[in-house]
């Protein structure tokens, strides 16, 4: 079984869009994808409520987390990268763990069968 | 207002001369105007609707976990309160006056207050259609004051509270400025549709709970924002729509003064949307939506007691002022002097009403209004003086009698609720529900049909009690 | 209540005699009263704005997946009933008497229907206004009925069945106690604004069809929360509010018998707020607002066909038993039998129906309306009977039919969604849409305009499929 | 409309000469009429509370992030213009007038529009509700228009925007289809309640910005998904409700007119509801609750200004087919042409009207209201030459002007928001708030009250600009 | 301090009120769950605005985190397997990882004993 | 590259700004808060709808992921769980892991000066 890896994507919600076709194209077949609050460098806003001001300051963030094995760790790296820099303070991080073992529920497969799009699934013999 | 409407009964029989039905209102006095009862019926629709739209408007400020209890006390308050006017608290208020202070119980059980005309009240359309509009007013004064101490008070003590506060103090103060006989009325206090009625005497009894039960948890430190402010709107929207009921109906037909009342009302309420987001906007750099449905709202208030006898350019002013003046109350006075009144019930109907009354007093004119008088403005220094003394009297009264009601009360039962219901939010910790589940992400299994007795209940039912 | 107005408007006569416009009306019938025309016509917009109020009430009861598809069943009642009424239903309802039975098609399309009175049914307003605020009753009617079936009945057929039943059920049904030569209005019984009529038949109904469709996927043993409960009691607070032109406005003028209607209306409804809500906190240690909303409603059903015949303290006494009755059906009752009326329409008005309807019958009062009869509480037995008769009749005739048009229409469609869609909501799986996205969390792409033919896209459409 | 209504009054006179009232009309001819007058203050509000309803029919519409931004522009609008209604708008609009063109400014400041009747344009009401009714029309126009630019268009340039516009397109075409002297109103052209001066004008002129300012970042790439459906269908379900005060409060009377145009109304936007939700099943394959209450509103909008003039049957195909070109418009047109209507303003407020217009000079019937006239097919080709060049009048008008206007205005400030604001959203970028927040996971911490200057102020609050 | 892992299932909304009973029987005694969107071989739904449509291919799913060490990471598997499993696509993933501590913030317990149920913690002695 | 470490607290939703400002004390400049329900030894609550009433048992919770390397771990838990401490059933879990890499979108750091506040940076050296 191949060793598998985990790559957790935290970016703004604006780019999810773009990142999930990027992802598509280097043949990541799937995604799971959360919606979180950041705090960071990035500032948050202010709020006016009858003349009362609020600093909000935890950011509206995605979290998408990859489960990848076939598909290289780093070309996904590179293309998140790509794909959610803006420049600005608050693009968000990447963050990579290992991971012991996958399920495809649906088949009972495990290992990375189960992450592996059946259609790319002759790749692996 | 009543008493302009007296008069302006008399004044519009003047009107009415050459007009057969009034002559045979002469003949036979109890005939009611068809036009006259379908405009005082709907507004009294309209007025009643004010009070979901309150609900609704102070629902959307406050947070997500109470926002059905906020919008409980305003609803409950027209099943209980409409129930205690038809059973004794219309006597009260409008019933044979005793000593110029409070209304026999004659009329208890709406016992003689039948479907034909009342002329000391109205002459031309049913008694009873005058005691349900004056009923929905009895109903919303109490539920206006709610907001003051939303997300902390306990459901029961506010049910006690209610029902206590609206025969002490709504019945007796309402017969004052309103019933005939009552010694503001008496005096020539003008209050076209409650000012001081209605607003001074709710915003005061809100202040004097908020600072007697205290800040909600977190006040002053924690971030605490109006969970859903298209609710607000909604209610704001609502409220205008009402208020027409409401200030319009109270001229008790489709007449002159029904028109006046209905424009200047627009007029100043428009003026004090303008004004008050204007005001933020040049003191935080934003307009604000709250700031526009609260604008509205001031202005509303502002107008009530003058829509009777006020030119639609004196509404500009009112609501110019009227804006400015709540947004600062609401702003910067309450930030001074640090009470939490949770939705600015004090703010806004407190303040709005105060300065309403006053303004009643300078820009009052006979020119609109035969059956009122001129104010300040207009050469009559005596009316600004009458108005002043209402307001007082009024301010003085409720402050008094709220602070006693709450006293007594606390001697026997909770008013607030315990610290850890209050982080749980009442919606659950008092009502045993909640506003949204919109995810479908809930686990647990239906419990089967069983009788708890209440007390035991709320305890197993929070796993932080 | 038909009749009861026929006898009225003679009544007012009486009333009105000594009015010159009264004695023109004698010279010249076809003359229109302003003030009545303008209380209808205004009746007539509150009645429409029950539905979308209706349309709310129910789709903050359900979950988040059918939230769409509850609205969508009420407002698009609105569309087809108000086409079907001007184009065939008036006629078949109030259209020139067949046997008693039900009207015949001399009035389709509105032929013959005009702008000037027409005395058999209101004297002093144009026929048209009196057709079309009957035309929100035939609305609404159908609307009640969705609540029985919600979350689980296929569009299509709930469309179909929406105009069969209008056209068998409620048309003869509003005949028989309404039109003139009716049945049940010669037999004298009194409905003033449509206990019978409106409420008992949709109630029934409802639970005819909520048995045979069968119970909600999870019924009984997953939370079914509701999704919205602001989005209730607003529609609640409108549903009031419209009800004023509902029961007030059925008095087809603005008199006495509408002032007297508009008070134990909203006596009515406040009593039974209070009753259900001190019901639930006495069984279950919670006062609950869900409990509010629907006890108000409860309320004004039970008060609906007696509103033109009862006094205040009367309304009082129905109002708070309608909501305890109410209550103990949609929770002791429904579970007992454990039938899934999703949101109560049997529950709440076909029970608060048929309560108010036998309660006409014990507290009916010619005191209060000369054209109206004396109820077993003040000596006429005779009218209790005949409430009753009244009862059994449309709740059978309603039941039969209801059956009988489902079984057909089973032999030809599906009833019920599938299981899939039920999983997947019927809001995706019946409309294409979703209620709310507040997370702008959505990925996906425009597809570039195609026209798909109805049958397959379905199946395209859902995974689950 | 006020063409109709002029000799409507005169009309009514003959039907009402047996009513002594009328005969005291006559003697002293400031005689205001109790029925007439309620009907019209109660028809004001409710086309009052239309802006509100609009407000959340829009904000249902766009997305989350942006539903203030769009429910703030229709409310402030309420404010702005009602202010200048009242100051200098009526004046110009039903002012003495000059040269057909526009009136003058006799009545700024409403000076000498006091409480008695103005026979000119209403006998039988006071002159003061006559305005304020007319003054709700100003309103909500130009806040139809923000539908077109909805989610992008800076607040102050919205406002000074609406200001000018309201001055410089509103009032001028309100006179010339309405006032005394319109050089329209002369030509013979019918509106009965603003297809033209309301609805073509404020679709045109959305349309013309929409274009000017551009399409939202995003526009048919990204999906953009009405957030809140249901706030939607509130809000349709508050204009339908509204829009009888609009229509049948256009008779100025609680008349025949009066009842016939309410009758109308409600079948067309019923035959509308109907057909765009038909239509969009047949090439979709869902029936949507979108498509229902848009259908609602292109009903509803393509019979304003023919409400008075045409039969119910006529209103049944005006529906019909008002749904259907309204759906096409902004599904297929829309999607074709390519331009960003983000709230489709223009497809069915500038489509729908216009088929109105067109309608009116198709379907109006003298059989109907005698103060009308005959179109096309009652074998009038004249009456519908007429409407097409009333038609053109006011596109060419609107486009021209709105098209100066904003050109103007660029040169001094900007229209439209930075992409940095837009992709934050106009809630907290342009108002500093947000429609929700839910989730009680906010963290952090009231900012001590100080004064920013407006300028820095956005810069310093957001991390994106 | 016996080896902990974190077991991470992501599968349909319906078959959570099922799956967390499936896991009380076996003993486990808590777990955090958090909605989530999913994107892989399922196809999202088609919405239909003003005759717009669009393809929505995020697709809703639950996302249930559960540390164990005591209960067999295989038994948790082998029931979140048969308990989720409906056999259409979309049914889910099981992902595994190591987790080096754990903390019961309300007593300070570390380890095992900060996720085992106190009544049950004699079977650790 | 220093070893980096991905502490998880699961906590009472009324504890986010306190724990928020504490970490911000000890030195963490960033963090990641994600919504969540918590099902455990603490019971949810009841509620009544027309008489039926439920037994809700998910608890609203908030997960709080924090990423470090510098900032010892132990003073990041040890102040979690005096912030969190309630003493009551239900003040939550703090979970540990190991992490293979973080990467600073914005700026392509890689490892611990991806979420070292650059403020911080000179501390590394
Ligand atoms: N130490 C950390 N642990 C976990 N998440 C973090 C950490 N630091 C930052 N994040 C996440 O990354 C997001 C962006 O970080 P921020 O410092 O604001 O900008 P940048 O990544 O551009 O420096 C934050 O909103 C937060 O969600
Ligand atoms: N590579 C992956 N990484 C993370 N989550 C994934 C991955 N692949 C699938 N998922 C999650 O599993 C869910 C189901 O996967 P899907 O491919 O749609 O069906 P199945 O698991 O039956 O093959 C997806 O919605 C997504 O949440
Ligand atoms: N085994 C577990 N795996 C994952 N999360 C858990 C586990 N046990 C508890 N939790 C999380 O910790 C929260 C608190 O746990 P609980 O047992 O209720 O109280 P305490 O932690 O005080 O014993 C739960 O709501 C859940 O979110």
């Amino acid at each position: 079984m191949k060793k598998m890896t985990k790559i957790e994507i935290i970016t703004r919600p604006e780019k999810l869009e773009a990142l999930k076709e990027a992802m598509n194209k280097i043949g990541v077949t799937g995604m799971t994808v959360t919606q979180v609050l950041g705090y960071g460098l990035q500032k948050g806003h202010r709020e006016v409520y009858r003349g009362t001001e609020y600093n909000v300051n935890l950011v509206p963030k995605v979290k998408v987390e990859i489960v990848v094995c076939e598909v290289p760790v780093d070309s996904v790296i590179e293309t998140a990268k790509t794909v959610c820099r803006t420049g600005n303070v608050g693009d968000g991080k990447i963050f990579v763990y290992g991971i012991d073992n996958a399920v495809r529920i649906r088949t009972g497969e495990e290992g990375d069968s189960a992450i592996i799009d059946p259609a790319d699934i002759h790749k692996l013999k | 207002m009543k008493k302009s409407l007296a008069s302006l009964a008399s004044f519009s029989l003047v009107l009415l001369l050459a007009l057969p039905a009034a002559l045979a209102a002469e003949a036979a006095p109890a005939k009611i105007d068809t036009g006259d009862t379908a405009f005082v019926l709907i507004s009294a629709a309209l007025v009643l609707l004010m009070t979901p739209a309150l609900a609704l408007f102070y629902g959307g400020m406050c947070r997500t976990k109470n926002v059905l209890s906020t919008i409980m006390q305003s609803f409950f308050i027209i099943g209980i309160i409409s129930v205690q006017w038809v059973l004794f608290g219309y006597s009260l208020a409008f019933g044979p006056d005793i000593s110029h202070f409070i209304g026999n119980l004659d009329w208890i059980g709406l016992n003689g207050v039948g479907n034909s005309p009342n002329a000391d009240y109205a002459a031309t359309i049913p008694h009873s259609a005058f005691m349900i509009f004056q009923g929905m007013f009895a109903v919303i004064t109490p539920a206006l004051i709610t907001g003051a101490f939303a997300e902390r008070m306990k459901f029961s003590a506010f049910a006690v509270f209610t029902i206590v506060w609206a025969t002490l103090v709504y019945d007796p103060v309402a017969h004052w400025v309103w019933g005939v006989g009552g010694w503001l009325r008496e005096m020539g206090v003008l209050d076209f549709a409650g000012g001081t009625v209605v607003h001074i005497i709710s915003g005061v009894s809100g202040l004097v709970i908020a600072m007697m039960i205290g800040k909600r948890k977190g006040f002053g430190n924690e971030v605490m924002l109006p969970h859903h402010l298209p609710m607000t709107v909604l209610g704001a929207g609502l409220l205008w729509f009402g208020w027409f009921g409401f200030n319009a109906g109270s001229a008790l037909g489709a007449n002159e003064i029904a028109s006046n009342a209905f424009v200047v009302t627009h007029v100043s309420a428009a003026a004090a949307t303008v004004s008050w987001v204007l005001a933020e906007w040049l003191m935080h750099g934003k307009p604000t939506v709250l700031g526009a449905a609260s604008g509205c709202i001031a202005g509303l208030v502002s107008i009530t007691p003058a829509a009777g006898f006020v030119s639609p350019l004196s509404a500009v002013a009112i609501g110019l002022l009227g804006g400015v003046i709540c947004y600062l109350s609401v702003s910067v006075v309450k930030a001074k002097l640090g009470y939490d009144d949770s939705l600015d019930a004090f703010g806004v109907h407190g303040v709005g009403g105060a300065w309403g009354a006053l303004a009643t007093g300078l820009f009052a004119s006979k020119a609109v209004n035969e059956a009122g008088a001129d104010g300040l403005l207009f050469g009559n220094a005596a009316q600004f003086t009458n108005q002043v003394i209402g307001v007082a009297a009024s301010i003085l009264f409720a402050a008094v009698m709220t602070f006693a009601i709450i006293k007594i009360m606390s001697l026997v039962m909770d008013i607030r609720v315990s610290e850890a219901q209050e982080m749980q939010g009442l919606d659950i910790s008092e009502h045993g529900e909640r506003g949204y589940s919109y995810q479908d992400l809930v686990t647990g299994s239906p419990v089967s049909f069983a009788v708890l007795e209440p007390q035991s209940a709320p305890a197993t039912k929070t796993s932080m009690a």
